[in-house]
């Protein structure tokens, strides 16, 4: 493990403290949707020429044992944050649902970690992605408001499948699996020669997005700083222990242990906003992009690398 | 030129509600509306449009006073409580009053 | 605070008139506009901005009332029959009259 | 329908003056404000918003008319003699009063 | 013929579904301009500096052949819009200049098949391009409203003249000609390598407003349908049989006829929006994009290279 | 010496041609931004591997030199726009800030046409565009109206020190040089293989701006135009002189001489524009922009060359 701090990473400082410092700095708003989009397509293609070169048949336990502990996790954090941190009902299970979910700029800032250090994953992992977007969404909704009638379920399964994240992970999943390696060889400049500067860009702008979330926490105290440290490590830990227990491979575990660890701050917040909008988005963001987001590229990744060290050697 | 008066409704308002307030509006009997993108501050702190969930619309329908009282009801109902949202009323004077 | 009432005259039409328009204000007397992007939906259905030919904007111009009619009957004639485009008219309190 | 009316305030401006007029209207006891981006003519010549130095802003506050008042006193001293920028007031029916 | 699908015709379905489907997914407006800068100036850079290698005193003859061509095909649609379609005159008019112009997307997409195939072609192609854009708008505002003392001519040469693309094209024309391969080489990394990618996500973002057209085709029923398939595949003969005729190579053929079966949507309805307003945008939109775009870039270019092999194994 | 035009300028001329024929072609403003961005940050990190690579003892004299340059500048150009152009005191002093800083753009031209020609420069020479930035603008607000208690200086250390400028070269630098060149390898792509690419695009908008500001020019006559072309080749010499005194490389003098003749167009038009609102901006930015960019960029760089070839064989 070479021990250098990725150049990455210090354009997320280098946003953070632009934006503490107030700097006028700021990306437009155009761009840092280009630059998502661009992040999510990258992401979509890697996995699908990688799932192209090789037979997917295993495919079926893991991501059911996913979709489990994406279920699991906000039911884990619920009492937490209701019985310690004292929420009420409507924010407890909005921020749950937040931890439940993931973060695809953590995802892309883990695997420029793992491509840094040569580590192999298994392809598949972008469909992780995706299947653990979701299922945190319905627990969060279901807690704060039981199976009620009001709900739009139509609605909010259109909002939560065709979601933007959703559609550019899949749609390049598929593309890259259709076209398989050759085919994707001409647009690899944009998606794969350019994936580290674009993934620097949308750090140096995530870095002034969590700078000025930190107001939030002033305002909500030291338990959601607590929370916002401590739960990732706890989910990290299952995440680990799952990828250890399904038999995947060290860069797999490092991932599944990240995305255990990260917290939504798209899909859910905007999923939240219309079906449980008497919780403050303001509570779940600061945590999860003010608190976790920094923590988890800053430190959380290479520390669940060594997580992950030290259960194989243990489990091995 | 002859004119006639209608009512102006603008509402501000978290753009993450675009689809939502649109789908309103259309039931309740507005012909139009025009949406800029905004930002701005108020009871619910800053919203700066630094990205999506910060980013505000500001929705302008010109509609008879029937429809804009209709269309304030239902918003002070459904969205007053939870969301960052103004609105505000004014008069104008329309051409052809009957697209309204 | 000694104040005068001017006319706001707003104008919400497809991108694609921008130019046109503007040279009618300035011939029709107006000295000055202002302009935003925007987007809406009207008699001649959506238009969401996601390229040019379906693009709004929004004009804005505060002048004495002579020239309001002046560009609001201009305007009839040369397109309302063949564009998206809506009009009204409002009255506003103004610091330097003899700006507009 | 419990109305009530205040005054709408909008100023056209440079996009140079954001943070400084900001900071004005939150001291003269402005509650909020919304912003869209802008471009636009006037006496100071044309502004196209190509880039920064030629951007306006277009800045809209709802509140009583003795803050309207003050802000557009404090406006008119500081800024009418060296920046491009329009003032106007008007009348707005708004729902929550105690909001503005 | 390698018969893969190209990954970034995927990328137009991608949009297309996402866009039938009703997600949020959305490029911002000012990447959508951006991506139509870098194609414009790509392609004429392409052509530039391929003339800055060779002679191209020839050039004369085939440019004045397609002029002909580019008058002549809005002549033939008007009267099929006009008497079959029954079209208004404004209609009809309108439509028939829009399959008379050209699409420099199409154009893009088929260089890109062409690339692909390894299948070269005249380095002029790009000024077919500009030649092609403008002689169906001055026949369709002619036929529209006769040579009317309304008009603003010099107003409507400056719009036509000095638009986007024309400057565009010819301005990366000028440039890769005067500089050269090696002048060019530096840039060559934004505007060469990256230029797939950038058609990528192009394409993408067509397919989005492909699919917003769609619902303009309900409205105009089938007639729009079977013209914007049948039109093409007529203009595309003779774009191949004149390509033919000028002995141009398999793939300048190809691109002729792929130029001649193109209708616009970015030149053209921008000028008829000004001189022709009482002409419908949304029938020709709808045609162009809804119907024909999507044609040529799944079935059209590769059946009008069977075209091209065909005429050159009768005529060979 | 290579005669070749470089086509990176032959973008400006387009744009610059485009403009004056009152084109519609415009980047949108996101854009705009976005290849400003880049640019800085490609230059920092540029600057900060290089001295990633070499110790910098020597530094501190070179930044004093560097820095008294730009504090005299503006306080030479001040008398003669105050006596000979008789601008008033604001104007006088706007201008000659503008004149005393730097502009990013044409130095990253200078930088493009050195590596053409393969000529090497000091590595911290990114610094001295950030320490050039600064002493104008505080020169110029104090001659326009002396050491006033108006002036809010916290406010305006902060306007100056975090604008755009500043904090991503000072940023991109410190990245580069705490990645070093092997850590900047993955952003390379981005930042280093586009880098002329994004110039040539920068240029293109440059030039529509330029165009836009010589209406500016009409206005206010023939000594504006005078001044922006024998000031700038006033400070070059002052420039190729002090280089050549420091004992900088060929490049580095040539870099020192162009930073000298180049004309703030970012930073101190915002900076003026607060602290000196009186000063009429059109002026300033029609000189700058309208007269000394484009003959910087199209005459400047090479001949500044030839200064520095000349005071080389004398002084050698
Ligand atoms: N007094 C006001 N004047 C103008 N706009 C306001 C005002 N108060 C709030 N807004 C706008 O309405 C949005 C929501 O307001 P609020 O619900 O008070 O947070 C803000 O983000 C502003 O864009
Ligand atoms: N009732 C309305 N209220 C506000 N804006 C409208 C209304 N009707 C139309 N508009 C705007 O005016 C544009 C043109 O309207 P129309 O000509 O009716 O299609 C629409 O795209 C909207 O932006
Ligand atoms: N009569 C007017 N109507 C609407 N907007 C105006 C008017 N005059 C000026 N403006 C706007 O206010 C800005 C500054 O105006 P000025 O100070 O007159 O240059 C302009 O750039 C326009 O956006
Ligand atoms: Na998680
Ligand atoms: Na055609
Ligand atoms: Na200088």
């Amino acid at each position: 493990m070479t021990s250098s701090i990725d150049p990455i990473v210090l354009f997320f400082l280098l946003g953070l403290i632009a934006g503490l410092l107030r700097s006028e700095l700021r990306l437009p708003q155009a761009i840092y949707e280009f630059l998502t989009v661009l992040l999510l397509l990258a992401i979509g293609l890697k996995g699908g020429i990688e799932l192209a070169k090789q037979p997917f048949g295993e495919l079926l336990m893991p991501l059911l044992a996913v979709i489990i502990m994406g279920t699991m996790l906000p039911l884990v954090a619920y009492p937490i944050l209701s019985l310690v941190g004292r929420f009420k009902r409507a924010d407890a299970a909005s921020i749950a649902a937040h931890y439940g979910s993931v973060s695809v700029g953590t995802y892309a800032v883990a695997i420029a970690y793992l491509g840094a250090q040569q580590i192999d994953y298994e392809a598949y992992m972008p469909l992780f992605v995706v299947v653990l977007e979701v299922p945190a969404i319905l627990v969060g909704i279901v807690m704060a408001r039981g199976v009620s009638r009001d709900t739009d379920w139509g609605k909010l399964a259109h909002e939560v499948f065709l979601g933007k994240g959703v559609v550019l992970l899949m749609g390049g999943l598929f593309i890259g699996w259709i076209a398989g390696p050759e085919g994707v060889e001409p647009i690899a400049p944009m998606f794969f020669d350019l994936f580290k500067g674009v993934l620097a860009l949308f750090l140096l702008e995530m870095g002034l997005i969590a700078a000025s979330q930190i107001g939030g926490l002033r305002r909500y105290g030291l338990f959601i700083v607590g929370f916002g440290i401590l739960f990732p490590l706890f989910a990290a830990t299952i995440g680990t222990v799952l990828g250890w227990m399904l038999g995947l491979s060290t860069g797999g575990t490092i991932l599944l242990a990240t995305l255990a660890a990260s917290a939504s701050y798209i899909a859910v917040p905007a999923a939240m906003r219309l079906t449980v909008p008497e919780a403050n988005p303001t509570l779940s963001i600061s945590a999860s992009l003010g608190v976790t987001f920094p923590f988890n590229i800053l430190v959380g990744i290479p520390l669940y690398h060594q997580f992950v060290n030290l259960i194989q050697n243990l489990g091995g | 030129m002859h004119l006639e008066t209608r009512k102006l409704l603008t509402i501000t308002t978290e753009a993450a509600l675009e689809q939502s307030v649109l789908e309103d509006l259309d039931r309740l009997g507005a012909h139009g509306y025009t949406i800029v993108d905004a930002r701005g501050r108020g009871h619910r702190g800053s919203r700066n449009a630094s990205w999506d969930l910060t980013s505000n619309i500001r929705i302008e329908v010109v509609c008879p006073e029937q429809v804009a009282e209709a269309i304030v009801t239902h918003i002070r109902e459904h969205y007053y409580a939870n969301y960052a949202m103004i609105v505000f009323l004014s008069d104008v004077d329309v051409l052809r009053p009957e697209k309204f």
